[in-house]
């Protein structure tokens, strides 16, 4: 790694403390690199990348948007899968491990949060799992839309919504997991979450960016996000290495 | 009636004090005369309780507006008080009929009051849809004396209100204030510098503002006296009452009955037997050691000379005279003084011009 | 591209909510701003101070406190389940509550400066011909302050109209019941909809523009005085 | 300074027309008299420019204001007018001290003005300090009368600048504006109800509002003109003019010589030799057929009856006499004119009551 | 809690945004105001109601149509990049630039109806003592038009401290050039660290009062007049 390389990282909310992780271990290795990471919704990121915003690295809670980046020309790698995002069903003020969806039709569940399925990945995916379970009719009503996931976790964490489907990676955080319980929502019940990066036009020549894409693939920031509930870190075999 | 208006105050501010103790009288209009900065203001702002002055005591008849030992104080609003400001202080959001109205809805729509005779008397009958940024100083000032009126109020407060009017505006709007009293019986405090306008109108008077404090008293008393005859200057006089004798519809005179003599004034409207008030500036009454002769003037009556007085200009002297009953005041020079000889106790014919008579 | 059902919903919301919040807002703030502007008291700075200070926080955090003090552990929430009213969060109820609490300077300051602007003379005048406080209140303060309450409404409303971040966090985004206008735009954007997005905006800014030059135009003309 | 002050507007609101051509003294007083609305502001506010006047033509000396054929009209800020307007106008912002400064500085602080002599002459010295909000009406007027004197104008518009003040303060400023155009010839337009005030002061005069249209004209030949005294009601008398032939420093009299006789006035600080000015009411002259003997009234002279017409009131009549070179008017009483078998061509002596003579 | 270094950053940042964009405000925002208070043009209304029109657009999106504006293919990024100034987006500047046209009606509202107040007559007195039309301006009608500053500076400048959609999207959250303590607080909120936010928001709530408090103790009491 160069002495004095900076990158800016455009990151998923979901990935708040897993990145937070792997940058504190990508830093022992390049110490004298810098790296921000900010974090926001992957939509606004899209949109902001396409008017040049100053990122070097997507991190897209939806490998779509990377996706459409490409087509667009704005990046100089193919997107790549760097983790398959879970739902989990969870409440702050009781124990929702043993609860399952079909349980939501229970009307003391006066709020449900999820997120807004028109353009929030998670909303969508939870959308699915509610309609597989055959209950989407009978909760409908009672939903409440939380504008990204993390919105849609305060609801729940405020009590304002008895329950709600958030990321497994935010039900796993300690603040929330000292609260109520969460339960995981079977992967077969939704369309796979996957979660795609791509390294941004700008950052083509930055010898940096290509380093942190690669420690992204590496087993030690495999672990990182395996231990804050990402799964499926092992790369698809439709997506080729993005290096050159 | 009754106990009339009480008014205790006493007033501080850097560089200004002002001490009221006054009873007046329960009818009539008060004159309050003083100098520029001598309180006038600031003493009707507390009767009317915009300001409320500590330690005041304020009543009108049986009606207690303030009395801070009893921690009592009336808001304005439950004063029926009929307020002119010096500055017109017309609402700008409403015309003039709105401006009229307010008070006048707010009394009831008092059928007591003459509300066509006070527009047409005040000339803004041709105003009324106007808002006030469309008058003329003069009109603000005759809209919000016809506000004032429309009211109803149980005392008037008139701060200079005919400050921005021309002499026949003036003459011809102060026979109906003097009138007001009469009709409706509302006392008036009643502000102003021009004497003429005081003399006219008011029955009792204060004197704010002078070298030796507050003075007060009835009208005609406060203008003959010789040691306030200089807060007036030139315009010191005496009031003489009398009773119209007779009419005379030639030359268009009427004659006045007094207690010391008669003059003749300018034909009245009012019938024989009927109780007139007239002012005699004291610089209109010349003196003469035998009665004149083929002279234009109409009044010439016997007195004596009581006392005389020094003036604000040496060459002047104000001279004392009794006719009859009645006290008179006469402005001559020192020269003449000497020339006629005169002292206390001298037989003289005083001439008056009548045409000076006000009316 | 033209508007959908679920676009018009969202607009008819909006306007809902704007008036209630804009009414709500004459209603409570006259009286507030009438104090802070003829009042001796030394609390009026403090008062005025505090009114202006939600502005200074971003709304969505904003959102987020009032998140806290209207769910079951809030104080709001707490007053509210003991009154039998649920809670206000997700309601429209609470999207009004909400918005008051946001737009209330912008309704304040004008009104506030209008009625200082007014000073004591007419107020005095109006005392003097018999009417009492309300009265001259009503008869003399508001008319002569009408410029402020254009402003205040203005302002007010069009604030309310544009608000997101506040209404987004405490509304949970229901259809027909908290999804304004403002929501639902930002929800074409983010879905990359662009389309509907910018006929929903210019539609929404045609109408605004509309409604503000027809206020403006109705009142009059500067007068000399 | 030449060519003197040109007027020509004509405005027009609904109810109201007022045509102007005029043509004023470059030097001197000019008095805009006429009743409330007849549109002395309006006049005033034209000349300083406030309003454009369309088709309007002003001009001073050299200096052309405004003339709309030639597209011309310079701002306000442009004229060098010292405005005191009808309404004080002080700045609220400002202190009186503030507002004193603010014109003078702009007319970078002149030192021909006698800035603390114009204080001190309007007795506010002691208010410099203050906000206008606490000054008294009167003190607010003479705060603006003095605002507009020190901005060292061209022209001085003052609209009704005494209206607010008691006699005494009145008596103050008014020989200081006397003197104004003496010692700084500037020429002046004054607005004012008070004929008194007009007398004294001014030097020529437009009468407006009348029923017959607008007249101006010298103020002496104004003021002794039969046709327009009912538009002074009271107040008509004439200008005379005179040197000062004597002190008499015993009775503090002087005496006055002028073309057709002389009087007596109060002692005046004047050196022998300077010409001054008098104005004798008419309701002041007396007259008798005899010299009449013993008698206080100083100043009696022979006159001729010219003529004789109807006043305001059908018991007096207003009788214009011939006093030498000089007219004279006198206000009479109808009785008396019969009773005296007066005609035209009747010789009389006119009796003037010297302590009505202004001064 | 207390502060770390990022969110000193960021109130430094804030605090350079809001004293730049409140003084440009004045600047740009007092000549509009004049004349759109004093002006008798049919323009003035028409322009009165597009001042006020940003307002009913949510924040984040007019962010969105300022993004694109600002851009490479947008017509202000076009201009910019001809200049040689490259793009507004993602950069102090373009922060400086957004906030002043989200925060420009509240700037403009309290400064007209402060200049109509004033009324003609001062500024007609002031013509007779000779001073030119800038000379009044500006010895007459900014004196008397104080309150409406004050009124304008606080709404002005505390809105462009809370404002955040339009930030977040022109300025990309990018440590210490555009994230300003919105945004920062709002990321402390979203990362679950409360505690933070609290500290965050708790202390910019207290300095912003104390900032309020001062500024209206500054103002002199309501005179009787
Ligand atoms: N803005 C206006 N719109 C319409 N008419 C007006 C306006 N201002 C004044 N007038 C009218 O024009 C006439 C002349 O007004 P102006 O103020 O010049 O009178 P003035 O001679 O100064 O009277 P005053 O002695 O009462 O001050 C009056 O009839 C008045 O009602
Ligand atoms: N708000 C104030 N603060 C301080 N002094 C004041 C205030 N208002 C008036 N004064 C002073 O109090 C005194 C009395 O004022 P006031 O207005 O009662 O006088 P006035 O007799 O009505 O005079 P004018 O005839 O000039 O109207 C004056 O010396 C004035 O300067
Ligand atoms: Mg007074
Ligand atoms: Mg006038």
């Amino acid at each position: 790694a160069h002495a004095g390389g900076s990158i800016t990282v455009a990151a998923a909310a979901d990935l708040q403390f897993a990145m937070n992780d792997i940058v504190t271990a990508f830093r022992q290795a390049h110490p004298a690199d810098r790296v921000d990471v900010i974090y926001g919704s992957s939509g606004q990121f899209y949109t902001q990348i396409r008017q040049r915003a100053p990122f070097d690295l997507y991190f897209s809670a939806d490998i779509a948007y990377p996706q459409a980046l490409v087509k667009a020309g704005l990046a100089a790698s193919v997107p790549r899968r760097y983790a398959i995002g879970r739902i989990v069903l969870w409440s702050a003020t009781l124990d929702a491990s043993k609860l399952r969806l079909q349980d939501l039709a229970d009307p003391r569940f006066d709020r449900i949060a999820i997120a807004n399925p028109e353009h929030a990945p998670y909303g969508k995916r939870a959308q699915q799992a509610l309609q597989a379970s055959g209950v989407w009719g009978k909760v409908r009503d009672r939903l409440v839309y939380g504008e990204n996931i993390a919105q849609t976790a305060q609801f729940v964490q405020t009590g304002n919504a008895r329950i709600g489907i958030i990321a497994l990676s935010l039900a796993m955080n300690p603040a929330f997991a000292a609260r109520g319980g969460y339960a995981l929502i079977p992967a077969d019940l939704h369309d796979p979450l996957e979660q795609g990066y791509v390294i941004t036009r700008r950052a083509a020549n930055n010898p940096l960016a290509l380093a942190f894409a690669r420690f992204i693939e590496s087993p030690q920031a495999k672990a990182i996000l395996q231990r804050y509930g990402f799964s499926g870190t092992q790369p698809t075999p439709a997506h080729e290495a993005a290096s050159r | 009636m009754g106990v009339g208006i009480r008014i205790r105050l006493a007033l501080r501010r850097p560089g200004f004090a002002l001490d009221l103790d006054l009873t007046l009288p329960a009818r009539g209009i008060t004159a309050l005369f003083g100098p520029s900065g001598s309180g006038k203001t600031s003493c009707l702002r507390a009767i009317a309780g915009l300001d409320r002055v500590a330690g005041a005591h304020i009543a009108i008849g049986d009606e207690i507006w303030q009395d801070d030992r009893r921690g009592l104080f009336v808001p304005t609003h439950r004063r029926a008080v009929g307020y002119m400001l010096q500055e017109p202080g017309l609402f700008p959001h409403l015309s003039v009929r709105g401006n009229l109205d307010y008070g006048f809805r707010r009394a009831g729509r008092p059928t007591t009051v003459d509300q066509a005779g006070i527009v047409a008397m005040l000339g803004i009958g041709a105003l009324l849809d106007r808002r006030p940024d469309a008058l003329s100083g003069g009109e603000r000032q005759r809209v919000a004396i016809a506000r004032a009126l429309l009211s109803r109020p149980r005392l008037l407060l008139l701060d200079e209100p005919l400050a921005a009017l021309d002499a026949a505006r003036k003459a011809e709007i102060l026979p109906y204030l003097a009138r007001l009293h009469e009709t409706l019986a509302i006392p008036a405090l009643y502000v102003s510098h021009a004497l003429d306008e005081v003399a006219r109108l008011a029955d009792h008077m204060v004197l704010l503002g002078g070298p030796h404090g507050v003075h007060d008293g009835p009208l005609p008393q406060m203008l003959a006296r010789l040691d306030l005859a200089n807060e007036f200057a030139d315009d010191s006089g005496v009031l003489i009452e009398g009773t119209i004798a007779s009419h005379d519809d030639i030359d268009h005179l009427s004659r006045l009955d007094f207690d010391g003599g008669a003059i003749f004034v300018a034909r009245r409207p009012e019938p024989v037997g009927q109780r007139l008030r007239y002012r005699i500036h004291a610089r209109d009454v010349s003196l003469t050691l035998a009665p004149p002769e083929a002279t234009s003037i109409l009044n010439i009556m016997p007195a004596v000379v009581v006392a005389a007085a020094a003036t604000d200009t040496p060459a002047h002297l104000l001279v004392r005279l009794q006719a009859g009953g009645t006290p008179l005041l006469a402005r001559i020079s020192q020269r003449s003084w000497k020339a006629l000889q005169l002292a206390p106790g001298s037989q003289v014919w005083a001439q008056i011009k009548s045409a000076a008579l006000l009316g | 591209m033209t508007l959908a059902a679920a676009d018009f919903a969202a607009l008819w919301l909006t306007l809902k909510l704007a008036c209630t919040v804009t009414g709500l807002l004459f209603v409570l703030g006259t009286p507030l701003a009438w104090w802070l502007a003829r009042s001796r008291s030394r609390w009026t700075r403090p008062v005025a101070a505090l009114v202006a200070l939600p502005l200074v926080l971003p709304p969505t955090v904003l959102g987020f406190y009032l998140l806290l003090a209207f769910g079951p552990h809030g104080p709001v929430g707490a007053a509210t389940q003991a009154l039998g009213l649920g809670l206000l969060s997700f309601t429209f109820s609470g999207l009004v509550v909400a918005s008051i609490l946001y737009s209330m300077p912008f309704v304040i300051q004008p009104l506030r400066h209008a009625f200082e602007a007014i000073g004591n003379r007419p107020l005095e005048v109006a005392a003097t011909l018999g009417a009492g406080p309300w009265d001259r209140f009503f008869s003399v303060a508001l008319p002569l302050a009408r410029r402020g309450f254009l402003s205040a409404g203005v302002l007010g409303f069009a604030h309310t109209v544009g608000e997101f971040g506040v209404v987004l966090m405490i509304g949970g985004n229901i259809p027909q019941r908290t999804r304004v206008v403002s929501v639902q735009i930002f929800d074409h954007v983010e879905a990359l909809k662009y389309g509907q997005a910018h006929a929903l905006a210019g539609g929404l800014l045609v109408f605004s523009f509309l409604v503000l030059l027809a206020v403006y135009t109705s009142q009059p003309r500067l007068r000399n005085f």
